[in-house]
């Protein structure tokens, strides 16, 4: 009972919280969504700074459309509700474009909401293809799952016929789930052959020296990574430690395996990767990105951060093939954008001229490097003939 | 061959388990509290070991007692703030204090040093020659049993040749008891907080050694399991947690090889339940009944 | 108030119970009962009868293992040798709760009451097994509920009123005085309507006014409901007072068995009480 | 009969409170005065408030302190999508569908509640708490194993041991859809929870609990609580009664797991964690163990806090912990305890005893 009287007034103080006006109609407002606390920090994090330095410089460079842009970054705790919650608090701050949300699962759940409402949504990093599936407001700037698993088995058909594949992948992660469900079926389908599949799950992402070893005892020279490079880098070391050295393959969560700080790159060396992004790169558009990435936040962005700043470029690129200005309500401009979407063309950290299908799914080229000397490069004949 | 390396995998990480299991069922024997944030403070250590290394550039000789100086201080600064304000009040007021402390550590260090993962750069340079090395068998297992036996000894002795240890003992058996007969019972609870967190430091070095990636997040998983080993041994009990974290390390080692590894954490746990349901206090705990 | 001496009667089976419930089967025999903790023999060998109505009394030095047999009646130990025929019937392969329904209650040397619940419903808990109602019933309210609860209220004054504690009702257990707190567990024990009523050292910390009422309850209690009333007590004056059978135990076995007066008279006994009489006082 | 007067004022006091709140806060809703943050927060209020109530059970009134009560959620978060979703032709309308995922919800819940309870209960503590932590993961490991997914021949389950199954071993057939999969969780789930179906659970989660709690039941849970000893010495199952107050504590959590489930297009057993168990705890421990109103306003307040500190953007969860910390310290403090019983003295209640509850 006595409790109670503090924990009343603080409810009344929410209440009173609960109907706060914004001023509309001057500048146009971008929402972010993505985990930036929590176990999945590091994605939501990276790519809402990505989308604040684009946001920076657009405004810099005067704005959309001549008007300025305002971008609201929320926390979703990579949970499906949180990410609800952090949308709806977007509403009430009058949103009418989202880049997000990050990662999977929550993106599911608020664009189903933000389908019914009508809200424009660009996720830079959810995967799966059920982020897209029946949504017509739903666009990627990554590539889907199923994208990138055929095209692995595929490269690795054309360039190692031969390989003794083991697949380890992160079945909780509807990311790395969905990679190895369609590189499995196509590696099937080209008669390549999968020696070892071995699974992890968040609670379990510390220790490979299990999975690690089944797939040399298998007989594994190459070794299938869908995953992010957090649990790659762990993988590698450990293979390292009992002098496995198969090639390691992996896709695009696995870039910035170069960048995690106080990583010996040297057991990097022979990774072979197909990614779109790539902070090494030397053109001008990374270096800048880079090297404001650097100056800001302190860290080598990552393809997450890439990811985010292009989501905000496309967004302005639809735009302002729209025509639209920063007095339309979030409808009215989401109807517009869906209808310049699959016209546009947009050179991005991520890719050159990339371009959308009316289903939300991007088509861009991914690339095929390998690490060489702490740096990425592209492979050579000979290791591609190995 | 194939089985022994399992073996191999299972004890190194059991004794980083039981390392974290000895600060656990120490703070436990003697405060009487379940201390939810021994696993955020490893993961303290594991930043401060790391900082140490690679900003400043310290040996690791240097940089392993920072990180323990600083969790001792850590471990002694949150036990006099958030815990001993709570001595008199029920364990669960104690239990969702921890609990705050774990949200605070976490996102604490989420702010000093970003949720991107550090590469933790292992502690333990030496070379073992290949035919080891094919076995599974990894210069950081060989320490990581090593610090475990070493330091399970040294607390063996220590709490039951020295004063204080007997102190702490006192305080453990009945605190009403022990300040009565002149013990200082909140400076005793206060160095085994030092003394728990210290060791939490090192299993976080050797944490971060062995399996390298270091994010705010990095204590949470560990440190559940190391209080699952810590009960599993008899909480309360310092042969209890080496013991308890040896085997959960071994378990989990062995169900990940030959069973499933979906269901890894699931076999460790059902062995916690099947423990405890044969022996209720877990394998050398004490049986205490309930005077009628 | 010292009540007209009870005749006691030997029985085939050795025991001794009151002649008025010589017609009658004894409610509680034991005969050989013993436990053993880890090779320690706590109690051997023990031999005891209680008449149908009797009052009788059980004691013995500090230690003596008193109340580990109170624990072997009602099963919070099993017994490691001997049986225990209560009613007539055997008791082995039953635990505290079929013991307690088969009608032994009991009361505590160190108070066990519920003590952040009411008075009153310290009373119904007793009183749930003859007038319970299922869970559902509870929940949805059902005509069961409220007629069971009404009853239970009832009951419960009544039961209460013995005491002359029907005004503490509502008070919560934990906050009652310490004799109060002693009268309640009675009640409670009362209320599970028992034939054999089991008190711990019931005039523990009461001063001798409060004793002489609590003698007079208690006879009062075993008139009103035609119970046995086994006591452990260190009081003599109460023990000599109302029990009419007397049981002495020593390091766990059975030294003596009588009428107060035999008791009293015992030389065994009073060597164990007083310790052996040596030197120049022999 | 004042006793029964008295706690009977309190149970209608509690009813009365959260059918104001609810009809306010409805009301403000349809009349689009509520901003879209409180409003989509209001089905997981009402999902939280009947965990923690439904928590307090057996934490409170039960006495066992259960670290893994998100699991029962879980359980019944799961089953409820999996039948919400798969009679979808079967009964179109929403309501009843929504109704039947609850209890269909309450009812596995229940049975992984009985299944738990039974080893569980024979422990004492903390091993039983750690025990309780045990079977949440395990639950969450074991829900991460199944793949179900439904077609014109009903359910099709495939428990995927290996890890190495996925949609594709459920064989649907044309038009089939998968519902759970795997460790990917419920995708596509369609929305039926709703306010008002909120607070239905809400207040039968009370009427349950509260009347659990008066009745002959209640205080036989009680009792074994205050102590356990006495309570068997007095003829009181156990056994049977914590697990009554185990079962139900399980079956309401699952009901409400159901409604949460059936309130996103996505679900994820990860998000039943150890963690939510936890928060759950907080609500109760703060509410006031035992005080079955005092966990709805716990819960509700604590919801709400941290979505009120996002304007805190980074710092958020920061201050979360902090304010957890501080609210235990205060809350236990003496001097603050006598302040604040001044304060109420002072207000003219006077200091009303409480009834056990």
């Amino acid at each position: 009972m006595k409790k109670i009287v503090s924990l009343t007034i603080a409810l009344a103080l929410c209440l009173v919280m609960a109907s706060a006006c914004f001023a509309e109609g001057e500048t146009f407002k971008i929402g972010g969504i993505g985990p930036m606390t929590g176990g999945a920090a590091i994605y939501g994090t990276a790519a809402m700074n990505g989308a604040q330095i684009a946001v920076d410089e657009i405004n810099a460079a005067g704005g959309i459309n001549g008007a300025q842009v305002e971008f609201n970054a929320q926390d979703d705790t990579h949970v499906a509700e949180t990410a609800l919650n952090a949308y709806n608090t977007l509403k009430d701050w009058g949103v009418q474009a989202i880049v997000g949300t990050v990662t999977t699962a929550p993106c599911i759940a608020v664009s189903a909401e933000a389908n019914s409402d009508r809200v424009f949504m660009l996720t830079p990093s959810a995967s799966s293809t059920d982020v897209i599936a029946d949504k017509d407001m739903m666009y990627q700037v990554c590539f889907t799952d199923p994208n990138q698993g055929i095209a692995s088995a595929d490269y690795m058909k054309a360039n190692m016929p031969d390989a003794q594949i083991a697949v380890i992948y992160k079945n909780d992660d509807a990311y790395s789930q969905g990679i190895r469900d369609t590189f499995v079926s196509e590696a099937e389908a080209n008669g390549q052959t999968i020696v070892y599949e071995g699974t992890f799950t968040e609670d379990t992402q510390t220790d490979f020296s299990v999975q690690v070893k089944a797939a040399q005892d298998a007989g594994a020279d190459m070794v299938f990574l869908p995953m992010y490079y957090t649990p790659a880098s762990v993988i590698l070391k450990q293979a390292n430690d009992i002098g496995y050295a198969p090639t390691f393959f992996g896709v695009d969560g696995m870039d910035g395996i170069l960048t995690v700080e106080g990583f010996d790159t040297s057991l990097a060396e022979g990774v072979m990767l197909l990614t779109p992004f790539s902070a090494d790169a030397t053109d001008e558009l990374t270096v800048n990105f880079v090297t404001k990435y650097n100056e800001l936040y302190g860290e080598t962005p990552n393809q997450f951060a890439a990811d985010g700043y292009d989501a905000v470029y496309i967004l302005k690129a639809a735009i302002e093939a729209a025509g639209c200005t920063p007095d339309m309500d979030a409808a009215t401009m989401c109807e517009a954008i869906i209808g310049v979407m699959p016209t546009i063309s947009v050179d991005g950290l991520t890719g050159q001229g990339m371009t959308w299908a009316a289903t939300g799914e991007v088509s861009k080229a991914p690339m095929a490097v390998v690490i060489k000397d702490g740096v990425y490069a592209l492979p050579t004949a000979e290791e591609e003939a190995e | 061959m194939v089985f022994f390396s399992y073996l191999i995998s299972g004890i190194s990480l059991g004794s980083v388990y039981a390392i974290i299991a000895l600060g656990y069922t120490m703070v436990y024997g003697i405060a009487k509290m379940l201390n939810f944030a021994h696993g955020d403070v490893i993961m303290v250590g594991g930043y401060v070991c790391y900082c140490a290394l690679s900003y400043l550039h310290l040996p690791a000789i240097v940089s392993v007692p920072l990180a323990m100086i600083a969790c001792t201080v850590l471990g002694v600064v949150i036990e006099g703030l958030a815990y001993r304000p709570l001595r008199q009040a029920g364990s669960l007021a104690v239990l969702i204090t921890a609990i705050g402390v774990s949200y605070f550590l976490q996102n604490g260090a989420q702010l000093i040093w970003s949720a991107t993962p550090k590469n933790f750069a292992s502690v333990v340079h030496f070379d073992l020659p290949s035919s080891l090395t094919s076995l599974g068998l990894s210069s950081e297992a060989i320490v990581t049993v090593g610090a475990c036996i070493v330091i399970m000894i040294a607390l063996t002795t220590f709490v039951n040749k020295t004063k204080l240890g007997k102190a702490m003992r006192c305080c453990s058996e009945d605190k009403g008891a022990a300040q009565i007969m002149g013990i200082n019972v909140n400076r005793t609870i206060s160095m085994t907080f030092a003394i728990g967190s210290a060791l939490a430091a090192v299993a976080g070095v050797l944490l971060c050694s062995a399996y390298p990636t270091l994010q705010p997040t990095t204590g949470s998983m560990p440190g559940i399991k190391a209080f699952t080993a810590a009960v599993f041994g008899g909480i309360g009990s310092i042969p209890g947690a080496f013991l308890g974290g040896l085997l959960l390390g071994v378990i989990e080692a062995m169900a990940k090889a030959y069973i499933s590894t979906n269901l890894a954490n699931t076999i460790v746990f059902a062995v916690l339940i099947i423990v405890l349901l044969v022996r209720p206090t877990g394998l050398l705990g004490k049986y205490a009944p309930e005077k009628v | 108030m010292s009540q007209q001496k009870t005749r006691m009667v030997p029985l085939p089976s050795e025991g001794i119970i009151p002649e008025r419930d010589a017609g009658s089967m004894p409610v509680l025999e034991c005969r050989h009962l013993g436990i053993e903790f880890g090779g320690l023999k706590a109690v051997d060998d023990f031999n005891l009868t209680v008449g149908k109505t009797e009052i009788a009394g059980l004691i013995g030095p500090n230690g003596a293992g008193k109340t580990t047999i109170f624990n072997l009646l009602t099963k919070v130990y099993q017994p490691t040798h001997g049986t225990i025929l209560f009613d007539g019937k055997e008791t082995s392969g039953m635990n505290t709760v079929q013991v307690n329904r088969a009608g032994i209650a009991r009361t505590f040397q160190n108070i066990r009451l519920f003590s952040t619940l009411s008075v009153e419903d310290n009373v119904k808990i007793g009183l749930q097994g003859s007038m319970s109602y299922s869970a559902l019933t509870g929940i949805l309210r059902l005509p069961g509920y409220w007629k069971n609860e009404k009853r239970m209220h009832e009951r419960a004054l009544e039961l209460l009123s013995i005491f002359d504690m029907q005004d503490l009702a509502n008070h919560i257990a934990g906050s009652l005085p310490y004799g109060a707190q002693r009268r309640l567990e009675i009640v409670r024990a009362l209320a599970t309507s028992p034939k054999l009523l089991l008190l711990d050292e019931p005039a523990a910390g009461m001063n001798p006014s409060e004793t002489a009422e609590l003698m007079s309850n208690i006879r009062k209690i075993r008139d009103t409901f035609q119970i046995a009333v086994l006591l452990i007590e260190h009081d003599m004056k109460l023990v000599m007072g109302i029990c009419e059978g007397i049981a002495v135990l020593n390091y766990g076995r059975l030294i003596a068995k009588g009428t107060p007066e035999e008791i009293q008279k015992n030389p065994v006994v009073i060597e164990a009480y007083l310790g052996k009489q040596k030197g120049a006082d022999a | 009969m004042k006793g029964l007067k008295k706690t009977m004022r309190v149970d209608f006091a509690t009813y009365i409170g959260v059918t104001v709140a609810f009809v306010v806060m409805y009301l403000l809703q349809l009349g689009g005065h509520l901003s879209n943050s409180l409003s989509g927060q209001m089905v997981p209020i009402c999902c939280f408030v009947s965990m923690a109530v439904s928590l307090n059970l057996v934490v409170g009134i039960s006495g066992e302190l259960s670290l893994g009560h998100a699991g029962f959620m879980s359980v019944g978060a799961f089953s409820g999508v999996i039948a919400g979703m798969s009679l979808a032709d079967v009964i179109p309308s929403v309501p009843v569908r929504l109704a039947i995922a609850l209890v269909v919800g309450a009812f596995f819940a229940a049975i992984a509640g009985f299944i738990v309870g039974v080893p569980v209960l024979r422990l004492r503590g903390d091993y039983l708490a750690i025990v309780t932590l045990a079977f949440g993961q395990i639950i969450k490991d074991l829900i991460n194993c199944l793949i179900v997914g439904y077609d014109s021949h009903g359910l099709h389950i495939v428990f995927n041991v290996s890890g190495l199954k996925s949609v594709t071993d459920l064989h649907l057939e044309e038009g089939g859809k998968a519902i759970i999969k795997g460790a990917q969780g419920a995708v596509g789930v369609t929305k039926m929870a709703s306010f008002p179906a909120g607070y239905i659970l809400v207040m039968i989660t009370l009427i349950i609990v509260l009347n659990m709690v008066r009745s002959s039941t209640g205080r036989s849970i009680m009792a074994i609580r205050d102590n356990r000893i006495a309570a068997e010495s007095v003829g009181i199952n156990v056994t049977k009664y914590k697990l009554i107050a185990f079962v139900s504590s399980a079956a309401l959590a699952g009901a409400a797991g159901a409604l949460y489930g059936l309130n996103y297009g996505s679900l994820v057993s990860s998000r039943f964690d150890f963690n939510t168990s936890i928060l759950i705890l907080v609500y109760v421990v703060l509410g006031g163990l035992g005080n079955i109103w005092g966990s709805v306003i716990g819960a509700t307040v604590l919801y709400i806090l941290p979505e009120m500190l996002r304007s805190f953007s980074n710092y958020r969860m920061l201050i979360y912990a902090v304010v957890l910390i501080l609210v235990m310290l205060l809350t236990n403090n003496e001097q603050f305890k006598q302040w604040r019983e001044n304060m109420a003295e002072k207000l003219g209640r006077g200091k009303r005893a409480e009834g056990g509850v």
